[in-house]
């Protein structure tokens, strides 16, 4: 039991804390690679609150399909910021 | 049956009219004169026969209900008979003279639509069987004399149209607090002789006092009472028509009638005499008298003199209503049909003068009376009956208006008729030495329509004054006889002093 | 923005959680208990998966709108990216095209068992159509797709089909009762019809999103 | 109950399914389709009327389950007047729309397909009793709505589409949070079971979800402050989806606040918190219609007005809140009018606007001569949807503000009186600056051009609606009684 | 406290950072992020809080799936306008001054 609610703590802890950094990272990249990491974080998250069906749709959807689409919007920021040669 | 829908009938003949003209190209002319012509004559004959059923004592009344406890009501009795008929009247006269006028000029299609809109909501006005029917044509009035004031387009009528906006906007909201306020003291505030206020319990006494505050205030600015009257002067901008309308019959009229309405069908005349509203009332109809006659005095430029009497003139309706007893309310009322003949007269003959030779200052026209003699014999029956030269129309209420304040036990008010008599004669004396006893200017100022054999001007232009010149004589001459505004004015105050004894 | 606004904002949402958390330590015992009621109507649902059960049949109606909201998403994307013609696809690395070739058809057969097993376990339409739309956007990629920015009337059709469906079965039992009330014994089957058009819909309503959104001109 | 042509139902699918097929049936395709459904979910609203004046509210159990486990439909007199708005509202723009792509055909791609999913939407909303489907119903609404602003391109309307679209996101999150608080609170989101439970002992958490709730609604209502969304929006996107917004999607979030006003959180509702959505709304009109009158671009113009028309409806709440039964009858009554009567009016005014905008080829009021003398009609019907904004009669916004006034001064709150007179003398500045500019002669060197008659005649329907409805509102007001929703 | 409870307060935390990054946060697609997060964590109260007596709740569970399609679908729309925003205008951010001050002055 102890060793479930460190679980829980930690990952709580750790959903907090990726969150808060994937909005304030100096990188708009590295935000949404948080972002992602954030994802699956509640993946877990789902999971450990007997969810498995959210599980599996916030890790396809959720971490998967928006992090796709995220980081595209990123990589077309970056070329648009950075003129090609 | 047919008796709920006569009224109904009054104001569509106008309004349907006056859509149908809106949407017409303009190059249909015989069309569109042709739907005035109608919608004017079946007025006409609606109104005959609901005078004579009201002389019979028949009461026509359309109501429909428009919210829970509101009613649309449009009731024919002798009060708005008298009105309807001075409007459905003038209202013919004016569309001649306008076609006449604006022979030739753009948009006359927009101006004819309008027009009929104004009559439309004149004779709702006129009909209204409560406060807040009496409202919607009084706004509806306001919207559709908006466009005819501002009709030429110049910077002028725009800014002389937005005052108007201004005042009468603003007039309205005070009547709609009022009306809002009246109907939740009150329940409904139906139009019923003697009033219906009386049967208040006594401590909504000082509200009343306060809503009629608002009411008269807010049909005050229409009936241009001092200080509400600001608007009227700037409004002469608009084409002669339309200023003949607006002074004679549709928007300081719907004022004056408000008033009348207020004071003997919503207060009840006694139950406003025992609220001590009614000396307030004549003091302001005093004070616009004698102002509006002041200023007329110093004003060159001819329709702005015709304005600031109106200003004046129109205060003598409010003035009857306000001295207590039948003779006073018969000088009002009587002066409410009489004032609208003369002044219509009084404008259609500087529109003549315009049109005709450019004259707009009263400095231009010496001699005018060789030129235009038809024209000035008619404008000189219009002054004179201004003055209350007998036995013309102005005579008539003068005196009866006399004759109320000494019943009223007001005689201060024969000084406001006196110093009125006089200044009217000190402002229009002068004008008709200069058109008759003036020699010529060698040109007219800018003669458009030349002289054609006997025909000083064009004929529409002419006919209508003329005839409205001799009706200033007849109802004088003739106001003792069966069916004369005078006789009319005696059976309405009849009817509102029903219960009351001397 | 000012720093005074800043540390308004910053003090709103700290105070928004702390409400948030105070409301929560202090709840009631709530006066309906829904999972019960879910127990006891699960035999009535055509499927023996709770969540399935709850979005299918019990909410069906919740899911129903939901898949109206991806669908018209899908339309808003299409809208932005049309003034910009469909470019032609690059031409794909051959080993991408091997890749997606080999890989895509095991991805059609994860999606249907993910259908499959959905009645009765977890999974269901959308895990399965999310499979589905990674096995499209990988096939687009290796350019053995049509584009997306202005989808033909094959791919229209695909997409509104499962929307389509769902309607149509809603509709198709009111004469029999209301919206959506499935006959208990033709229950399973209606849901599984539905369940395989939502998966073809929303596998290409996803995959349109990123493609279709990621083919807006650079 | 085995009515296979109950309206409940087919008024949510059938715009679901003709948009849908919109979509199939390829870009700019299904005008026809829309225009014909719409006229149907017309006579299914007239229909659905008359079952609820002789029989009283309605509910449908959507899967036979009923509430708390399944969801419920309810159609009481309040969600039958905000149908009856938008199937009357909707369809003389459908006939309007196809006529203005036709003339002007950025955007109409995919116009028809989002505003099938957008009416759905709004039917579903007005229907629903369950909490958590409303924010589904609510989530369509705004990406509909948004999808329709962004629909033209262009960088202002893209602009203002995502600042609408994150508004109305936070908006939703807001809903959301409340939701969750509230299934916590009590295990159901029905607001047939919930009603019996949330009483004046509530827990913090339901209060708090109140609160949420209702500011994530004033978000999306954009009620002063947070109506910096709007006007961009409404003002940037095509004249239909202009009129589309302002005359329904607004008033699709109004109907919730009142809702739950009224319902649901009803025992939880203080005089405090009814004065401070007066207070809003009443800045709102002041700060709406003076910024109204400082644009120099119709749809602007036209849009800010939407801002202060919006405050109207919330006069009703201090007017409405722990007073006589009489005077929040009264109030609530004209709170509704407002919304009907500014939905068919401002409707009218932006298909107007949309349609002189077209003749002269500029959105720009200085340039509007020569509109009264070539688009008489069009004239005509703004100035008739003016004279429903300023409130003077007859007309809708007349008895309108005539219920509201005797609300304000039956219970002696007269401040509000000045606010709405206020109101009205502002509206007829900002309105007639347009109608005088448009009387005016063209200028040298501009073109007035025709609209087709599609455009003139559907924009005179809604503003003569208008009027009409202030001569015939009883029976309104009488399907608004039905189910004690008043 | 159960595990329900737990992961609702982190919920709450999670809005709280997902309101203020929205509100505050220039970058739009900061402001995605942001709404994503203020999302999740209103999903996480409105399951945690129907299993706070540690059992399973499959209606809340439904909800929040229909949820994350919906805010999928939200999202996808909020990055197509952003990226067009990026296109037409060189920046993915909003213009800093309110709507009100843009037409006071023109």
């Amino acid at each position: 039991m102890t060793a479930a609610l460190a679980f829980d703590l930690l990952l709580v802890a750790a959903l907090v804390w990726s969150a808060a950094r994937a909005l304030t990272v100096a990188d708009v990249f590295r935000g949404v690679v948080l972002f992602i990491v954030f994802g699956l974080l509640m993946a877990l998250a789902w999971a450990r609150l007997g969810a498995p069906d959210i599980a599996l749709a916030e890790a396809a959807i959720g971490a998967g399909l928006t992090g796709a689409l995220l980081l595209d919007a990123v990589g077309h920021l970056r070329a648009k910021r950075e003129p090609g040669p | 049956m047919i008796d709920t829908w006569l009224p109904v009938g009054v104001v569509l003949s106008s309004f349907l009219p006056g859509l149908f003209i809106f949407f017409l190209a303009e190059s249909r002319i015989r069309l569109r004169t042709a739907l005035n012509l109608i919608g004017a004559l079946a007025k006409l004959a609606l109104i005959g026969v609901m005078l004579w059923g009201v002389l019979n004592d028949h009461e026509y009344v359309f109501r429909h209900t428009v919210l829970p406890g509101l009613d649309l009501v449009l009731k024919a009795d002798a009060l708005a008979l008298l009105f309807v008929t001075l409007s459905a009247v003038l209202w013919l006269f004016t569309t001649l003279y306008a076609i006449g006028y604006l022979e030739g000029a753009p948009h006359r299609s927009r101006f004819f639509g309008f027009f009929s809109l104004c009559v439309t909501a004149t004779v709702g006005v006129a009909m209204a069987g409560n406060l807040f029917t009496f409202f919607v044509f009084y706004e509806l009035l306001t919207l559709a004399t908006y466009p005819l004031v501002v009709h030429r387009g110049t910077e002028q009528a725009m800014r002389a149209g937005h005052v108007y906006l201004g005042y009468t906007l603003g007039g309205g909201a005070l009547l709609l607090v009022g009306t809002v306020w009246l109907y939740g003291l009150a329940g409904q505030a139906d139009f019923v002789h003697g009033g219906s206020l009386a049967a208040l319990p006594p401590e909504t006494a000082g509200q009343l006092q306060v809503v009629f505050l608002l009411l008269i205030a807010g049909v005050g600015v229409k009936a241009a009472l001092v200080p509400l009257h600001g608007w009227l002067p700037l409004a002469m901008v608009a084409p002669a028509p339309v200023s003949a309308l607006l002074h004679a019959v549709a928007v300081v009229k719907a004022g004056a009638f408000g008033i009348v309405r207020i004071v003997y069908e919503v207060y009840g005349v006694e139950f406003a005499q025992s609220l001590d509203l009614l000396t307030p009332l004549a003091i302001a109809a005093a004070v616009t008298i004698i102002w509006g006659s002041l200023r007329a005095l110093f004003q060159d430029d001819l329709k702005k003199r015709l304005a600031y009497s109106t200003v004046s003139q129109v205060s003598y309706i409010a003035l009857g209503v306000a001295l207590f007893g039948p003779l006073g309310t018969i000088g009002g009322l009587v002066h409410l049909v009489h004032q609208g003949i003369m002044k219509i007269t009084l404008f259609f003959c500087a529109g003549n003068y315009a049109e005709t030779l450019g004259i707009h200052k009263i400095s231009e026209m010496d001699g005018a009376g060789r030129r235009m003699p038809w024209t000035s014999l008619a404008f000189t029956l219009g002054a004179f009956g201004m003055i209350g030269v007998p036995p013309l129309a102005g005579f008539v209420s003068k005196w009866y208006l006399g004759l109320g304040a000494l019943e009223a036990g007001m005689p201060w008010v024969l000084a406001v008729l006196a110093a009125s008599s006089l200044l009217n004669a000190a402002y229009f004396l002068p004008v008709l030495h200069r058109i008759w006893f003036r020699p010529a200017p060698s040109a007219w100022p800018a003669e458009h329509i030349p002289q054609r054999g006997r025909w000083e001007t064009a004929p529409l232009l002419l006919l209508p004054p003329l005839a409205t010149a001799a009706a200033i004589l007849l109802v004088g001459l003739f106001a003792a006889s069966a069916f004369s505004p005078l006789d009319w004015a005696k059976l309405i105050a009849d009817r509102e002093y029903l219960q009351w004894t001397p | 923005m000012s720093r005074a606004v800043a540390a308004l904002v910053v003090l709103l949402a700290a105070g928004l959680a702390a409400a948030l958390g105070l409301a929560m330590l202090d709840l009631p015992e709530p006066a309906v208990r829904l999972p019960a009621r879910v127990a006891a109507k699960l035999g009535d649902s055509g499927v023996d998966h709770p969540v399935t059960a709850v979005l299918l049949n019990f909410r069906a109606y919740d899911t129903l709108l939901e898949v109206a909201v991806l669908l018209l998403a899908l339309v808003g994307v299409l809208a932005l990216a049309r003034p910009h013609a469909a470019r032609a696809a690059a031409p794909a690395h051959p080993l991408l095209q091997t890749l997606a070739r080999l890989v895509a058809p095991l991805m059609v057969l994860v999606a249907g068992y993910l259908l499959w097993i959905g009645a009765h376990a977890p999974g269901g339409a959308f895990q399965a159509g999310a499979v589905l739309a990674a096995a499209g956007v990988l096939l687009r990629l290796a350019g053995l797709l049509p584009a997306w920015a202005q989808p033909g009337l094959l791919l229209r059709g695909g997409l509104a089909l499962g929307l389509l469906v769902f309607v149509a079965v809603a509709v198709a039992v009111l004469g029999q009762g209301s919206l959506l009330q499935y006959p208990p014994a033709a229950a399973g089957g209606l849901i599984l019809l539905i369940e395989a058009g939502l998966t073809l819909s929303i596998g290409l309503t996803l995959a349109g999103l990123y493609l279709a959104g990621t083919e807006v001109e650079p | 109950m085995t009515d296979f042509l109950d309206p409940l139902p087919w008024l949510i699918m059938l715009p679901l399914a003709w948009g849908t097929l919109a979509f199939v049936l390829g870009p700019g395709r299904g005008g026809r389709l829309a225009i014909a459904a719409i006229a149907l979910q017309g006579l299914l609203v007239l229909q659905l009327a008359g079952q609820l004046l002789a029989g009283g509210a309605r509910v449908h159990a959507v899967g036979g389950w009923g509430a708390p486990l399944g969801i419920d439909l309810l159609a009481d007199g309040l969600a039958a007047v905000m149908l009856l708005l938008a199937q009357a509202v909707a369809l003389p723009l459908a006939i309007y729309a196809r006529g203005y792509f036709a003339a002007q055909p950025k955007g109409r791609e995919l116009f028809w397909p989002m505003t099938g999913y957008l009416l759905a939407a709004l039917n579903a909303l007005f229907l629903s009793a369950d909490l958590f489907n409303i924010y589904v119903t609510l989530e369509l609404l705004g990406l509909a709505a948004v999808g329709l602003v962004a629909i033209a391109g262009g960088q202002a309307p893209v602009t203002a589409a995502l600042r609408y679209l994150l508004a109305t996101l936070l908006g939703s999150g807001a809903w959301l949070l409340g939701v969750a608080l509230i299934y916590g609170s009590y295990g159901s989101v029905s607001l047939a079971i919930l009603a019996p439970l949330v009483g004046a002992d509530a827990p913090l958490a339901a209060t708090l979800a109140a609160a949420l709730m209702l500011a994530g609604l004033l978000l999306k209502t954009a009620l002063f402050p947070f109506h910096f969304w709007l006007p961009p929006a409404h003002g940037g996107a095509p004249a239909p989806v202009s009129a589309l917004l302002s005359a329904l999607v607004i008033k699709a979030t109004f109907y919730l606040v009142l809702r739950l006003w009224l319902e649901l959180f009803a025992p939880l509702t203080t005089v405090a918190a009814a004065q401070l959505l007066g207070i809003l709304g009443a800045a709102a009109i002041l700060w709406g219609s003076a910024l109204a009158l400082a644009q120099t671009r119709l749809k602007m113009l036209v849009a800010y007005s939407t801002v202060a028309q919006v405050g109207y409806l919330f006069l009703l709440f201090p007017l409405a809140t722990l007073v006589p039964p009489d005077a929040a009858e009264s109030a609530v009554q004209g709170g509704v009018m407002q919304a009907v009567a500014h939905g068919l009016a401002k409707a009218a005014m932006f298909a107007a606007a949309g349609s002189m905008i077209v003749a002269t080829g500029r959105d720009d009021i200085g340039r509007l001569g020569g509109v009264g003398a070539h688009l008489p009609l069009t004239l005509f019907s703004f100035g008739l949807a003016g004279v429903t904004l300023m409130g003077l009669p007859p007309s809708g916004g007349f008895s309108a503000k005539w219920l509201l006034l005797r609300a304000a001064l039956e219970t002696g709150q007269w401040w509000w009186v000045a606010v709405m007179i206020a109101g009205g003398l502002l509206t007829a500045a900002y309105v007639f600056k347009v109608l005088r500019r448009a009387f005016l002669p063209v200028a040298s060197g501009d073109r007035v051009t025709r609209v087709p008659r599609t455009l003139e005649f559907s924009a005179f329907a809604l503003a003569l609606a208008a009027i009409l409805l202030g001569l015939f509102g009883a029976p309104l007001l009488a399907l608004l009684a039905v189910g004690g929703a008043a | 406290m159960s595990v329900g409870l737990l992961y609702a307060l982190a919920g709450a935390a999670l809005v709280a950072i997902g309101l203020a990054g929205l509100l505050l946060l220039p970058q739009l697609l900061r402001k995605i992020l942001a709404f994503n997060i203020l999302g999740s964590g209103a999903f996480l109260i409105l399951v945690g809080l129907g299993q706070r007596d540690g059992g399973i709740d499959p209606v809340p569970q439904a909800m929040v799936l229909t949820g994350i399609v919906v805010a999928i679908a939200a999202t996808a729309l909020a990055l197509a306008l952003a990226r067009q925003l990026l296109d037409l205008s060189g920046r993915m951010r909003l213009p800093e001054d309110g709507p009100d001050a843009g037409a006071a002055d023109d």
